[in-house]
């Protein structure tokens, strides 16, 4: 819940609590450095940042109602619409993916996304975002999706180790993955969701991904503190845009890239085009995700969610007049 | 008793038969108490699920439950036939089980033997048993590869220490006399550890195969979150990544009745083994 | 008037481990009346153990009735103390507060409890142990402690399993003439089990002879000696001899059948 | 001992002098040994990381840890300062090892003094056994809330089930001639529980507790998966996420330090409850 | 000749609760000759079970030697017998396995162990009764399996507490007899304590008197009676009469004097 208390300036300051499915993962990052450049200060809320292990988690404590928001992948919030539970996207941060499909370099035969075919792949959880973009790139490329093996691995060195083991031959991942086993010589991106170009080449369409998103209940009843935490975000995004990768980094705590600072710097310059500059659904996104949806999530099938309830431009209107 | 040709007694009624009665009754009592409980947890379960007391979309209902678990049955999973996730995690489950429950006990005897061993190996067992068994899957999952040998381990490691630990301290309790009996017979130390110790120490370990075995299963599961591809905690998980609580329950379900399978077959191993106890039938008169 | 304890066509079986059955008891016929002592003796394994476990209500006869005081055993019954045959004192009690244990039990305030278990631990030789866990006493003096730990209740009926059998004898003469001096002021109805006949008739006026295999009553006799009596100089008076022959008689055909129907194998 | 006062004995040496120079003797030995396994492990993982037999991507090597654990300790981790992260576990540790050992005392001792609860009973509980304390951890997150609730929840779960079997086994192992006894000697049941059942069925409790703080720390980190902004659990997994090895191992052996002290602790405890035992100082001779 | 057992000097001392030390044994000098029979007697408490467990090396003195044929003690001695005082029978084995568990430790073939078992069980009487486990025989039937359990080994000490104490008279008559049948056997020397003076005497060839409190051998008697003896008969003649009234006296003043302190309490 949020609590109010009066603060100096006459303005109430709010407290909110923000629930990340990965407060270090770059495709986050807006979360973090809104806190550390102070934005989210700025707009009177005082935001608890709250980091999670797995991503489909944040969405359903933002339905239990335990933390007001949280930052996750839109295709969440449209799942969930069809369970009747409402909750939308109030910033979308990422327009594409920033996942890319990493093939084991060894394998110089696999050369496009039709090689995977029959082919054990690597995804994150069996369900998850990975699972389903991975089949989407093998409908897309004309491969029946269910000839290939998909096999959770995780992310991090279990996915590494997976690569390293030949157990998989190719797999779905992200930052700072990706570039740990492309720098090393393991592994090299066979297709590329890490830029808004490539997802639309891959996926034929704006492949809307990370963002914040909150119960709509809780948005039309929270207007005020929903309109400032959009505000801080849209402020961050631009900041983004207007400053290196370099000085972004410097912005992070320095775990985040312990003892490595030039990689992260250079996976979060190839990675800073995903971002949106405005918190806007890019047009178009919400349809392409629910079509590769209705396509190969066998769950979904036959299921259609209520797309204008699953996100709103109206608070980043505001935001950005 | 009258079968056995033996006179009839002057007075009293029949004592054994009346006793043979009381048992039936008591066997009565007990299948309709768990029945009862079932239906009290899942009937209060869909009953306040049904009026939204309770929300569907965390808790499931135990008719969506059942559902899944017969479209599982019927259709298959999602994953596969049924019985091949269920097949895969046993394997796994009962590897880690036979691994984790061996090295406990070997472990268990030797330190609980050894005073000076268990001195010096001591803090270093106790402080591995802190170690979060999902950190440790995952180094499994990167040393030992994805397979099932990865999962074995997963799942003997939450079994080594509760198996090490009870076994440890049942060699412990051993009686005085009866070691001291048995050296002064001539026992050698393998004579000793295998005739004495053991036996004696035989309930502290069964009773920690009661607990390890689900523990096993539960290693299984976490070791399915690594370069799994089927099983039942791979359908867990599948099922929680698409919100089907429903599944995740049924998952839980099928563990539970797996446990309780080797439950049973744990529980005719103690009664075998533990023979020479006096029978547990007057347990309830005292 | 009722008898304080009344078995009637008793018999008890146990399961064998054969799977077949053992009979331990077989119709046996038993009665003591209020205030009386009585001793059982019989050769080993016949069943005396057995006799005690089904009047204190611990075991269930397999048939026939067990009454104490009228009433039908169904458990535990009240009133009764119970010296056990092997060591049951409480390993994590000092003596003190073994002793204390029955009267606690039974609602004495913890401080008074101990008073009286401080008495008790002196009559029964045990003064200074106080503070000892069982493992710090010698055989005989835990089952002093178990002595103690069962007449400070003041039971209407003490059924006692050889108490004194580890006992030296000169502990043991003291500790017979103790019971006896406390039986005679409370006039509890005492089943005292014991392997040796001079303590048998001593210290009881009647004496039942147990006999071997399924044990039942062979027979009884009444002890005519005075009392109040000293169990010391009893042994001597001609009367005492003349019982001792006559029980003694009897009792030896029993044990050399329970012994040589062991030697050849009976089960 | 001549201290005492008493005559000088005629022959042989001081036996009591000799048994404690050997008492030291052997203290020395234990410290040696353990010094000796901590180089041995350390030094060869460290040779072996800087001889890159062993990767030091996955698995680090000593040298770093230790810098790891230094930074944390004189610059504060990411999430704050260290002893703070140590605090915030140790709470949610400490909470689900009372909660959970509490409770699987209550049930064990209940249920093994009650033969129909335990019919009765025992299938759910050995089933809810087998549910994988992840998914729990997640359950609980929900329903709980995000605070510390949760975590003492999902570490009380953990420890539950071990207490809870090792009770319910020790009440079962009483001697029965005490049970009798005690009876004889007019204990009701709440009598007969706490001062005969209990103290009777201690050392299978306090055995249970040497694991169950171990995993008591396991079910913290475990609860930290889901909403902790603080603590060793949260430590780990941001170590893990960023690839930082060395981080992991550093919050792990923080836990294992903190399983250490309270084993310690426990330890202590069990000696003073355990008193009534013959002292162990003979058991090396037989 | 080397003695068989040789205390010189024992003293032996255990914590007491209250931190103190309490002194069991002072200064014990004892010898058994190779061969000899010796009882050793005195009043509860007195330190009998403690030398017994002196001599098998279950437990170091605190000051002194213990020499078994001219051996320092430092362990479990070689070739000794012990029947415990306290059930030491091994609860998960029948009483075949209990009899041929020594042995069968000391290499013997499972089949050749198990036939010799079956002997003894049937020379202590308890044939039939072979599948037994120990829960389900009577308290003097453990006591002769324990027995049967040592004198199988053909122990060249033989160490025995109270082993007939939970005996009826007659059985323990017979296995009086028995012993010492096997005894001569076997020239084994034996240490024999018992509370039981008659029984010390007709047995053995010399009698140690244990002194009360921290114990010494107060004073030691050769029995001077002829061999073989048959104990039933032994206890009539004039010569061990004699013998007895002398150690009586003796031993009489002990426990007097034990129990009495144990009365004023100290500890
Ligand atoms: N639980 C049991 N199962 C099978 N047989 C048993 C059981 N308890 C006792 N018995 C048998 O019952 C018979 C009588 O045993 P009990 O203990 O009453 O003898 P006792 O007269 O007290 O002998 P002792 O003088 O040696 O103590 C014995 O043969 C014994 O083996
Ligand atoms: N572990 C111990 N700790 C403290 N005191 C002990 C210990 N073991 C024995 N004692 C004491 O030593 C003394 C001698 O004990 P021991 O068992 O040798 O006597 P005993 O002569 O065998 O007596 P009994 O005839 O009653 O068996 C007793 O006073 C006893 O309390
Ligand atoms: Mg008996
Ligand atoms: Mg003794």
């Amino acid at each position: 819940g949020s609590t109010n208390a009066p603060s100096s300036g006459g303005v109430t300051t709010i407290s909110l609590k923000v629930m990340v499915g990965g407060l270090n993962k770059q495709i986050y990052l807006p979360n973090m450095l809104a806190q550390r450049l102070g934005y989210f200060k700025d707009q009177h809320l005082d935001v608890t940042l709250i980091d999670e292990g797995s991503g489909q988690a944040s969405e359903e404590e933002v339905v239990a109602g335990n933390v007001d928001a949280g930052s996750g992948a839109y295709v969440h919030p449209m799942v969930l619409n069809t369970q009747g539970k409402k909750i939308e996207t109030i910033c979308q941060f990422g327009i594409a993916p920033g996942e890319a499909e990493v093939v084991d370099a060894s394998l110089s035969n696999i050369t496009s996304a039709k090689d995977l075919k029959g082919k054990n792949l690597g995804v994150t959880d069996l369900g998850s975002g990975t699972h389903v973009l991975t089949q989407a790139i093998l409908g897309s490329a004309g491969v029946d999706p269910t000839s290939a093996k998909y096999v959770a691995v995780g992310a991090g060195d279990t996915f590494i180790a997976a690569i390293q083991q030949k157990k998989i031959a190719a797999g779905m991942t992200t930052f700072p993955t990706i570039s740990r086993l492309v720098n090393s010589g393991k592994g090299k991106i066979l297709v590329s969701l890490l830029t808004p170009a490539d997802t639309r080449a891959a996926l034929g369409g704006d492949y809307p991904f990370i963002g914040v998103f909150a119960k709509n209940d809780w948005v039309n009843s929270n207007k005020d503190a929903a309109q400032r935490l959009v505000n801080a975000y849209v402020k961050t995004l631009k900041y983004m845009h207007s400053h290196t990768a370099a000085q972004i980094a410097d912005q992070m705590p320095t775990d985040y890239y312990a003892g490595d600072k030039s990689s992260y710097v250079s996976d979060l310059q190839s990675q800073l085009a995903i971002f949106g500059t405005d918190c806007k659904m890019p047009s178009g996104g919400p349809e392409t995700v629910q079509k590769i949806q209705q396509q190969f999530v066998s769950s979904f099938k036959g299921k259609s969610a209520n797309l204008s309830e699953t996100y709103t431009n109206e608070l980043a209107d505001k935001a950005n007049a | 008793m009258s079968a056995l040709g033996e006179q009839a007694v002057r007075t009293g009624p029949d004592l054994a038969g009346r006793r043979r009665r009381e048992a039936r009754r008591r066997q009565l009592n007990v299948i309709g108490g768990r029945v009862l409980v079932a239906v009290v947890i899942l009937g209060g379960w869909e009953l306040g699920a049904r009026a939204t007391v309770i929300d569907r979309f965390f808790w499931s209902q135990p008719s969506d439950i059942a559902a899944t678990l017969w479209r599982w049955f019927t259709e298959g999973t999602d994953l596969g036939p049924l019985w091949l996730q269920v097949l895969v995690t046993m394997e796994e489950t009962v590897g880690g089980f036979v691994v984790g429950s061996v090295f406990g006990v070997i472990f268990g005897v030797v330190l609980g033997r050894n005073r000076l061993l268990s001195d010096v190996l001591g803090p270093y067992i106790k402080g591995a048993n802190a170690i979060p068994r999902v950190v440790v899957g995952a180094l499994f999952a990167v040393s030992l590869g994805l397979d099932i040998k990865a999962k074995i381990a997963t799942a003997a490691v939450l079994v080594f220490f509760v198996v090490f630990f009870n076994a440890f301290q049942g060699v412990r309790e051993v009686d005085r006399n009866l070691i001291a009996n048995a050296r002064i017979l001539g026992a050698d130390d393998r004579r000793l550890t295998t005739e004495i110790i053991i036996p004696s120490a035989l309930s502290w370990i069964v009773a920690s195969l009661h607990t390890s075995f689900g523990l096993a299963l539960v290693g299984a599961v976490v070791g399915e979150l690594f370069g799994a591809t089927e099983g039942i905690g791979e359908l867990i998980y599948l099922s929680k990544n698409l919100f089907d609580t429903a599944g995740v329950f049924a998952g839980m379900a099928l563990l539970a009745a797996t446990a309780l399978v080797a439950e049973a077959l744990i529980t005719a191993l103690e009664d075998r083994l533990i023979r020479w106890r006096p029978p547990v039938a007057t347990e309830t008169r005292i | 008037m009722t008898p304080a304890i009344e078995l009637r066509g008793v018999t008890k079986r146990f399961l064998a481990p054969s799977g077949g059955i053992y009979t331990a008891l077989r119709d046996l016929n038993f009665e003591v009346e209020p205030g009386e002592f009585c001793a059982v003796v019989g050769p080993t394994g016949c069943g005396k153990s057995t006799t005690l476990a089904l009047i204190s209500g611990l075991e269930p006869p397999s048939e026939g009735e067990v009454e104490v005081f009228g009433q039908s055993v169904g458990g535990i019954a009240e009133g009764i103390g119970y010296v056990f045959q092997s060591d049951a004192v409480f390993p994590w009690k000092t003596v003190l507060e073994n002793v204390a244990a029955g009267p606690r039990y039974r609602g004495v305030s913890n401080r008074d409890a101990r008073e009286r278990a401080r008495d008790w631990i002196t009559r029964v030789g045990l003064a200074g142990f106080e503070d000892r866990y069982p493992y710090q006493l010698s055989g005989g003096m835990r089952k002093r402690v178990a002595l103690a730990q069962s007449l400070i209740n003041g039971p209407r009926i003490l059924l006692m399993d050889e108490p004194f059998s580890a006992l030296d004898v000169q502990t043991r003469t003291l500790m017979e003439n103790e019971l006896l001096n406390l039986w005679s002021a409370t006039s509890a109805s005492v089943v005292f089990v014991t392997h040796d006949l001079e303590e048998a008739i001593s210290l009881s006026d009647r004496v039942f002879v147990i006999t071997a295999g399924p044990g039942t009553v062979k027979s009884t006799y009444k002890v005519d000696l005075p009392r109040p009596r000293n169990v010391a100089e009893i042994r001597f008076q001609p009367r005492f001899v003349e019982i001792y022959e006559e029980i003694w008689k009897d009792l030896r055909d029993e044990v050399l059948v329970s012994y040589e129907r062991q030697k050849r194998g009976a089960a």
